[in-house]
C-alpha cells in the first residue's frame, strides 16, 4: 500500500475508543438539498444526516459540493435559495444567516481564512457574541482569559492581545476554530480544519474534537487528508457530482474505498518515483539569509543556509509559525532580508518579487484568498497575471494567444470551472488552488518555491501534482517545498529540513526522518533556545 | 529591528520605562494629539492671543457643530460606509425645524423634534438603500446632498427663514459656563458617550467587526445590515442636531447651512485615525482630529499668515499631521 | 472695545466675509484695501477661504481669531445673509462699531449696527428690467438666472420680475434657474435654457459671471439675445464693447467697499456717520464704458 | 433561478437568441447607457428641442472638459486609488498657463506646456505622497485641493487673467466639424486610446490588477508602485488639459475653474461603473457615465422643471441608474 498509514504513536491509536456506531436517531438533517448556482447545479438531492456524538465525514473531489452543503447546513446560502429540508432535533428549521444557525447551536468553520485582521485574537475569538454574561458591556480581561484556556486546550501558544494580521495563515484557522468551539455548538461543522496544520496541531485539535464528541456535539468533518478520516471519524459520506455517492460506516474505512468512491478510480500509487538523477549544480543557493518578521509579531528567520539542486526536490518541515514560510518570502523579495542569494552560481540581489522573477524563481502563496486570487478578474486573466510578456507584442496583448495558453494550463491542471471568463469566486476551493499552480508554472521558473501546494486539493489532484513536481524536477527545476503534512515531504522530497524558531535545525534525506524524529529535533532545538535566551546571550 | 536590540540591553528599570512610553505612544490617538499639541504650542508662541480665552471659546463653539456630526460619521466609517449628505441634511433639518416653528406656528419643541426627524428619516433612507438595494454610499448619499439642496430651496423658497421664536435664539445664546453653550455642552456628552460605546460595550465590537469586514462579521452571527442602518440614522439625526444649533446660534433658519461640510467632516475624522475603509478608529481620533482642523485654521490667522496662504497652509499640515501618525506606527508599533 | 477713540494713523479695522475667495468678493476686498492704504489705515480682511461655499460658522471664530490678536477700531461684516446678524449684534454688545455693505437693512432692524452702505438692490433690478424693456420693445421672452439663491439676488430679481410685469405687459419672464458659479457649467445650463424656450429673445442675470455665461451661451446657441449682467470687471466691459451683451448693472462693488472703510475709520476715530449710505447702481451700455476702464487701469487691474 | 429552468424548453434557436441578448446586456456599460437612453428618450418626447444639434452640441462640448479628467480618474480608479484634486489643479493649470503667456509674455506654447507641466507635477506629488509614505489618497488629495485652490489665489491676486493672447482664444473657438472644438476632439480620441490600453494591453492589466489586490499584484511581479504614480500623474496632466480647454473656451483664466469638480467627476464615473475600491471599470463605462450626469442636467433645464427641483431630480436619476445597473447585474448576469 502506498498510502501511509496513521503513525503509529498518533490518534489512530485510539481507535478503540470510538463508540460503535448504532446510529441514534440524527441530530441534524439535510433532505433531497439541491442547489443551483446560475446554471451550475452543485447539489442535486443530497440527503445527509449526523447524529450527537458522531464525527461523520464529508468526502469529496474538489468540486463535489462539500462546502456548498455545509454552507446551506449553516445559513451562508440562506433559505430560500435552494430546495430540500433542513431538520434539527426532528425540526424543520431554515436558516436566513448564519446567525440563525449560530442562534440554534450550529458552529461552522469555513474553508477560506475569514477573520477579522484589524481587531485582536481573543476579539476574533469572540466576535458575534454578544455579551458574556455581563449585559453589553465587553470585559477585555475576560475574554484574553477564555481565549488564552481555549487556545492551551488546543495546545497551542497564540496570544489573545496579538492582532490577527500579525498571525501566519495556521494561526488564523486555529483562531477560527476557537470561534466555533466558544459558541458550545450542538452540531459543529468544520470545512477543511487541518490543511494548514502540521500534525502535532492535528492531533491537539483531536484531543478537542474527541472530547466535544464525549459532550455529545455532532460533528461534519470535511476533509482531503484520508488518514484523518480513518483516526478519528465515524462515518462517511462521499459526495460525487452534487450527488452522495455512497455512505462508507467505520467497519469499512479503508484509504482506497474513500479513493475508489470519490473519483472512480483506483490509485496504485500516491507519490510517483523521483527516478532522474539529481542534478549536481546548484540552482538556488542561500548563505546567511536573515528574514526580518512582518509586523513585527512574526518571528521571522535568521542565517539560513540552504542549497538546492537543479532537478532536485527539497522540504521545509516545522511547526506552526516556525517560519517557514518567512524563509520563502525572504528569499522571493517578499520580506525584507539580509544574506546572499545565488541563482545557477550566479549571486542576485532580491530587492522585491519582481527581482525574484526575474532571477527565476516563483513562487506559490499560502493564503489563497489574500496572497493569491484576483478577484476582480477572471478565471483566465487570474492565471496569465504577472505572464502576460510573451502573449503580448509590443504591450499589445494578443487575444487568441492568451486564450489558448490559458486553456492549454486549465487543462494541464485540470482546473474545473464554466470558462475561462468564470469569476474565481466561483470555483471550489481546490480548484482555485489548481489554478494558482498554474500561474506560477506559466514563466516555466528554474527555481519554484511551493507553500503548501496541495492545500485543499483532493486525493486525485494531489497525485497530479505530485507528478506534476517530479515532471518539473525532472526538467531540471528545483523545488523547494514547504508542506504542513510531514508524509507528503517524506513521500515527496530527497531531503527535507526541519524548521523551529526561524532557524534550520535538522536534515533528513528521503526516507529518512518520520513524525518523531522530526519531533525530536524541533523539541531539542527549542529547549537549546530557550537555554540561550536565559541565560542571555543573544 | 536591528537598533531595537542593541536597546535592550540597559537595565530592567529604564527597560519597563520605555515600554511603558511605547505602551502610550502606541495609543490611536497620540498621533493627532500630539501633532495638534504641537500646533498649539506653535501658534500661542508665535501670538500669545491664540490662547486667549475669546479665540479657544471660538473655536471650540465652532467646532461642536461640526463635532456632533464628526461624532456620527467616525461611527458610520467604523462600520464600513460613509455619508456626503450629512452637511445638506444639517441646512435642511434646520430649515424644517425652523419653518415648522414660524410658518406653521407650532410650540418649539415640536419643531426641534421635527427636524431631529427629518434627519433620521433621511439616515434611515440612506441606510436602506445602500444596505438593502446594495448601491454605494458615495453615489446614495451624494445623490442625497443634491436633494437635500434642492429640498431646502424648495422648503424656504430660497430665503432664509428669520426671524425665528425667542426661544430658539435663546438656545443659541445661552452661556452655560465659559461662554460655552448648550451646543457644546451637547457634542461633549454625545463623544464621550459614544467613545464609550464603541469601545467598551458589544454593540462597538459588533460595529468594528462590521466595517472590518463584512463578509466575516455576517458569518459569527452579527446582523451587519442592522448595525450600518442603525449608523447611518444616528448620522442623520447628529446632522439634524448639529443644523439646528447652528441655526440657534445665528439666529435665522438660513439656507446655507452645513454647505461644504460633507469633505470638512470625513477630512476630519481621517486626520483622527479613522480609516475611511471601515473598521478602524475612534471617535475619540475622530473629534481630535476634527478640532485640529479648526485650531489650525484659527491659528493661521491669529498668527497673522497672508489670507491667500492660509489655505495652502492647511493643506500641508492636514497631510503632515497624517504623516506623523504613519511614522508613530511604523517606528513605536512595528518595531516594539 | 472701541471707547478709546484711534487717531488716522492707527487706526486698525477688520472685514469679515464668508466665502472670501469668490471673484466678486475679492474685488469688494481690493475696493477696501486700497481705501484703506489711501487713508493710512491698518486693515484686515477674514473668511471662511472658499470660492463656493457659503459657510457662516466657518467665518466667525476665524473673526474672533483675528479679534483675539488684534485690537480693532471697527469692524465691517458682510451682509447679505440674516444669519450674520446675530453677530454683528454681538460685536455691538461689545461696544465695536459695525458696519455692513451690498445690503440696506432698515434702521433698528439689526441691533447695533452703526452704518450700512451699499447700492440700491431693488433699484439694481428696476434699472435693469427698463433697460432690458426698452431694447425689447415692450415684447418678447426675457430668461433670468441667478448664482445661488441668497439675499442679495432674491431681492434684485424680485424686483426686476415686478418691474417688467408693472411696466412691459407684453414681456414673459421666465422661471429662475441658478446657474452656480463654475462658468462651464454655468453657460451649458444657459445653453439648455435657450433651446428649451427657442422664444428667449433676453437674458438678465444677477451674478457677477452671468454676462460670460450667457455671452457664451448665445454665441454656442447661435442666437441674438439682449444680455444684462452684473459687475464691471474688464472682460465684462470688453463683451459690451464687443456687442456680445448689451449692458452692465455697474454694482458699485469698488466703491460701496471703499466707502466701508471710510464709514468705519470714521467711527474709530469717534465721529457720527449717517446710518442709511446708499449708491446708485445704473445699467451702462457700451455708450458708457470710458469712465469705467479708467477706473480699472487706475485700479490696476 | 426557477424561471431560468422553465425558460430552458425552448428549441435551439430562441435559446441562442436569448443567449446573445444576455450576453450583450451582460456587457459593463449597457446599464448606464440604458439608463442614459431612457432618459435622452423622455427629454425628447417632453421637448424635442433637447435633441436640437445645438443643445447636442453644447452638451458634448460641456462634457469633452470634465470627460477628460474622467478619464484619468477612471484609470487611477481602476488601480486603485483616487484624486480629489482634479478641480483645484485643472484651475491652478490654467492661471498657470494664463499667467505665462501674459505676464511673463513667453509664447503660448509655452504656457501651455507649464500648465501641462504644473498638473503632471502634482499628480507626481499626489503619488509618491501617497504610495511612498503611505497617506491614505482622501487626505493627500484634499489637502492638495486645498493647496491648489490657494495657489490659485497667490498666483492671480484674486483677479481672472484676461485678456488672453488671440492663439489662446482661437483653441476656444476653432470649429473642427458639426461645432464642435479642439476639446471634444481631444476628449474622444484621449478615451478611445484609453479604452484600449486599459482592456487590450498588459499595461492596463496590470493596472487591473493593482487596483483589485495590490498584495497579490506585488507578488506577481508588477511595480504597483509605478503604476499607481504613473496613474497619479496621468489624472494631474489630464486635469491640466481640460482645465486649459475651459480656459481657452472662455477667452479668460478664471479663479473658479474647476471649482467643485472632485465629486462630480467621481460621480460621473461611479455612475458609469467604474468601482470606488479599485480593480474594476472601463473608461467607456466611465465616460457614459459623465455623460449621462450631464445630459440629466441639461435636459432638466430644456424640459423647463423648476430650478428648486431640479437638484433634486439629479440627485435621484443618480441614483437609479446606478440601481438600474444593480438589478441588471443581479438577474441576467448572475442568473443567465
Ligand atoms: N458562489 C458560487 N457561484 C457559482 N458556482 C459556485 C459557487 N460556489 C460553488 N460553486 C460551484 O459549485 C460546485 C461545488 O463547489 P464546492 O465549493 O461546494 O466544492 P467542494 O466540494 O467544497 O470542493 P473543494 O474540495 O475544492 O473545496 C463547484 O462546481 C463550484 O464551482
Ligand atoms: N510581508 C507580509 N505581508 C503579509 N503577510 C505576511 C508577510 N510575510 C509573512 N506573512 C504571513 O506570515 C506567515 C508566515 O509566517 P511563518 O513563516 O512564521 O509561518 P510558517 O512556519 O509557514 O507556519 P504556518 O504553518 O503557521 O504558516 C504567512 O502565513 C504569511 O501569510
Ligand atoms: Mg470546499
Ligand atoms: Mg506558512
Amino acid at each position: 500500500m502506498a498510502l501511509p498509514g496513521p503513525p503509529a504513536s498518533g490518534p489512530g491509536s485510539l481507535r478503540g475508543n470510538i463508540l460503535s456506531s448504532t446510529t441514534p436517531a440524527p441530530l441534524f438533517s439535510a433532505n433531497a438539498i439541491a442547489k443551483n448556482f446560475g446554471g451550475v447545479q452543485a447539489l442535486r438531492g443530497v440527503d445527509f444526516d449526523v447524529s450527537a456524538g458522531e464525527i461523520h465525514a464529508l468526502l469529496g473531489q474538489n468540486g463535489a459540493g462539500k462546502s456548498t452543503l455545509v454552507k446551506i447546513l449553516n445559513g451562508v446560502h440562506p433559505a430560500g435559495s435552494y430546495t430540500g429540508a433542513v431538520q434539527l432535533d426532528g425540526r424543520t428549521v431554515s436558516f436566513a444567516s448564519p446567525a440563525d444557525a449560530r442562534a440554534n447551536g450550529v458552529g461552522y468553520v469555513p474553508q477560506e481564512i475569514e477573520v477579522l485582521e484589524q481587531l485582536s485574537v481573543a476579539e476574533n475569538v469572540f466576535a458575534g457574541r454578544t455579551g458574556l454574561g455581563d449585559g453589553m458591556l465587553v470585559h477585555q480581561r475576560k475574554l484574553e482569559r477564555r481565549a488564552g484556556e481555549i487556545f492551551s486546550d488546543l495546545g497551542i501558544n497564540i496570544n489573545p492581545r496579538a492582532y490577527v494580521a500579525s498571525l501566519t495563515s495556521a494561526q488564523r484557522h486555529l483562531v477560527m476554530i476557537a470561534r466555533a468551539i466558544v459558541l458550545k455548538p450542538r452540531v459543529l461543522m468544520l470545512d477543511e480544519p487541518t490543511a494548514s496544520l502540521s500534525g502535532t496541531e492535528v492531533e491537539a485539535l483531536f484531543g478537542v474534537l474527541r472530547r466535544l464528541k464525549l459532550q455529545g456535539v455532532a460533528m461534519v468533518y470535511i476533509t482531503h487528508r484520508l488518514p484523518e478520516v480513518l483516526a478519528i471519524c465515524d462515518r462517511a459520506t462521499v459526495l460525487r457530482d452534487g450527488k452522495v455517492a455512497v455512505r462508507i460506516a467505520r467497519e469499512d474505512f479503508t484509504p482506497e474505498t474513500f479513493i475508489f468512491s470519490m473519483s472512480g478510480q483506483r490509485m496504485e500509487r500516491l507519490f510517483p518515483e523521483h527516478a532522474a538523477p539529481i542534478g549536481t549544480h546548484k540552482a538556488l543557493e542561500v548563505r546567511g539569509l536573515t528574514v526580518a518578521g512582518h509586523s513585527g509579531a512574526v518571528h521571522g528567520a535568521k542565517d539560513i543556509n540552504l542549497t538546492v539542486a537543479a532537478g532536485e526536490i527539497v522540504g521545509l518541515a516545522g511547526l506552526l509559525g516556525s517560519g517557514r514560510s518567512e524563509i520563502l518570502h525572504g528569499i522571493y523579495g517578499r520580506a525584507r532580508a539580509n544574506g546572499e542569494i545565488r541563482v545557477a552560481d550566479r549571486m542576485v540581489h532580491i530587492k522585491s518579487p519582481g527581482d525574484a522573477r526575474a532571477a527565476g524563481i516563483a513562487l506559490l502563496t499560502e493564503d489563497r484568498k489574500r496572497d493569491g486570487l484576483l478577484f476582480n478578474l477572471p478565471v483566465g486573466a487570474n492565471i496569465t497575471i504577472g505572464n502576460l510578456s510573451p502573449l503580448a507584442r509590443h504591450g499589445l496583448l494578443r487575444g487568441g494567444l492568451e486564450r489558448s495558453s490559458i486553456v492549454a494550463a486549465m487543462r494541464a491542471l485540470n482546473v474545473k470551472a464554466s470558462s475561462p471568463k468564470a469569476a474565481v469566486t466561483h470555483l471550489s476551493g481546490g480548484n482555485q488552488q489548481k489554478l494558482l499552480f498554474a500561474r506560477v508554472l506559466m514563466r516555466a521558473p528554474k527555481v519554484l518555491l511551493l507553500d503548501e501546494p496541495t492545500k485543499g486539493v483532493d486525493a486525485a489532484t494531489r497525485h497530479e501534482i505530485y507528478r506534476l513536481i517530479v515532471e518539473l524536477a525532472e526538467k531540471g527545476v528545483a523545488l523547494l517545498i514547504v508542506a504542513s503534512e510531514l508524509e507528503e515531504l517524506i513521500g515527496l522530497c530527497d531531503r527535507y529540513l526541519v524548521v523551529a524558531d526561524g532557524r534550520i535545525v535538522d536534515e533528513f534525506a528521503r526516507g529518512e526522518g518520520g513524525e518523531d524524529r522530526v519531533l525530536r529535533s524541533i523539541t531539542a532545538a527549542q529547549a537549546q533556545s530557550h537555554a540561550r535566551a536565559t541565560q542571555g546571550d543573544p | 529591528m536591528n537598533s531595537a536590540a542593541e536597546l535592550s540591553s540597559p537595565t530592567r528599570d529604564t527597560q519597563t520605562l520605555r515600554r511603558r512610553l511605547i505602551g502610550l505612544i502606541a495609543v490611536g490617538e497620540v498621533g493627532v494629539l500630539a501633532a495638534m499639541a504641537l500646533l498649539v504650542g506653535f501658534f500661542w508662541l508665535m501670538e500669545p492671543a491664540f490662547l486667549s480665552e475669546r479665540n479657544v471659546r471660538a473655536i471650540l463653539n465652532v467646532v461642536s457643530f461640526v463635532g456632533i456630526i464628526a461624532i456620527g460619521q467616525t461611527i458610520l466609517l467604523v462600520a464600513g460606509e460613509f455619508d456626503l449628505s450629512v452637511g445638506s441634511v444639517a441646512g435642511l433639518s434646520a430649515v424644517v425645524a425652523a419653518k415648522l416653528m414660524t410658518a406653521a406656528a407650532l410650540p418649539v419643541t415640536v419643531g426641534i423634534l421635527g427636524g431631529i426627524g427629518v434627519g433620521a428619516l433621511i439616515g434611515l433612507l440612506n441606510g436602506l438603500i445602500v444596505v438593502r438595494l446594495g448601491i454605494p454610499a458615495f453615489i446614495q448619499t451624494l445623490g442625497m446632498l443634491f436633494i437635500g439642496q434642492g429640498l431646502i430651496q424648495v422648503v424656504t423658497g430660497g430665503y432664509p427663514v428669520y426671524p425665528l421664536p425667542d426661544a430658539i435664539n435663546d438656545i443659541g445664546a445661552t452661556d452655560l459656563a465659559f461662554g460655552l453653550g448648550w451646543s457644546f455642552a451637547f457634542f461633549i456628552a454625545a463623544a464621550i458617550l459614544a467613545d464609550f460605546v464603541l469601545r467598551r460595550t458589544v454593540l462597538g465590537r459588533n460595529m468594528y467587526a462590521t466595517g472590518g469586514n463584512q463578509e466575516v462579521a455576517h458569518l459569527v452571527g452579527i446582523n451587519t445590515n442592522a448595525y450600518k442602518i442603525g449608523a447611518f440614522i444616528l448620522v442623520g439625526a447628529l446632522s439634524a442636531v448639529a443644523g439646528m444649533f447652528v441655526m440657534a446660534d445665528l439666529g435665522s433658519g438660513g439656507t446655507s447651512i452645513g454647505s461644504g461640510w460633507e469633505l470638512t467632516v470625513i477630512a476630519g475624522v481621517v486626520v483622527g485615525g479613522v480609516s475611511l475603509f471601515g473598521g478602524a478608529g475612534t471617535v475619540a481620533g475622530g473629534v481630535v482630529g476634527i478640532l485640529m482642523l479648526k485650531v489650525v485654521q484659527s491659528g493661521l490667522v491669529v498668527i497673522g499668515v497672508n489670507s491667500n496662504w492660509q489655505q495652502i497652509a492647511v493643506g500641508v499640515i492636514m497631510v503632515m499631521a497624517v504623516g506623523l501618525d504613519i511614522v508613530r506606527r511604523r517606528y513605536f508599533i512595528a518595531g516594539a | 472695545g472701541s471707547a478709546s477713540i484711534a487717531r488716522a494713523a492707527d487706526v486698525n479695522l477688520l472685514w469679515v466675509q464668508p466665502m472670501k475667495d469668490h471673484p466678486v468678493h475679492r474685488l469688494m476686498q481690493a475696493g477696501f484695501l486700497n481705501k484703506c492704504k489711501e487713508l493710512g489705515y491698518t486693515c484686515e480682511v477674514v473668511g471662511d477661504p472658499s470660492a463656493t461655499n457659503w459657510d457662516i460658522p466657518a467665518t466667525l471664530p476665524l473673526a474672533e481669531a483675528a479679534m483675539a490678536r488684534t485690537k480693532f477700531d471697527a469692524v465691517g461684516v458682510y451682509g447679505p445673509d440674516p444669519a450674520i446678524y446675530s453677530y454683528i449684534s454681538k460685536l455691538a454688545k461689545e461696544d465695536m462699531p459695525i458696519v455692513t455693505w451690498h445690503v440696506l437693512p432698515p434702521e433698528g432692524t439689526v441691533k447695533g449696527l452703526k452704518a450700512a452702505t451699499g447700492e440700491d438692490i431693488p433699484g439694481a433690478g428696476a434699472n435693469a428690467a427698463i433697460a432690458i424693456g426698452e431694447k425689447l420693445g415692450g415684447k418678447g421672452t426675457v430668461a433670468l438666472t441667478q448664482g445661488a439663491s441668497n439675499d442679495t439676488e432674491n431681492t434684485m430679481s424680485d424686483s426686476f420680475r415686478k418691474t417688467i410685469a408693472a411696466k412691459y405687459p407684453g414681456i414673459k419672464v421666465l422661471d429662475t434657474q441658478m446657474e452656480g458659479f463654475e462658468p462651464s457649467a454655468a453657460e451649458a445650463k444657459a445653453v439648455a435654457i435657450l433651446q428649451g424656450n427657442p422664444d428667449v429673445t433676453a437674458a438678465f442675470g444677477t451674478t457677477g459671471n452671468s454676462i460670460q455665461t450667457w455671452s457664451g451661451a448665445s454665441r454656442k446657441a447661435g442666437r441674438d439675445v439682449v444680455i444684462i449682467g452684473m459687475d464691471y470687471i474688464r472682460q465684462n466691459l470688453d463683451l459690451v464693447k464687443s456687442g456680445a451683451a448689451y449692458g452692465i448693472v455697474a454694482q458699485p462693488l469698488y466703491e460701496e467697499s471703499a466707502k466701508v472703510a471710510e464709514l468705519l475709520g470714521d467711527l474709530a476715530q469717534g465721529k457720527t456717520v449717517p446710518y442709511s449710505n446708499p449708491l446708485p447702481a445704473k445699467v451702462i451700455t457700451a455708450g458708457d464704458l470710458g469712465p469705467y476702464y479708467k477706473m480699472l487701469d487706475g485700479a490696476g487691474q
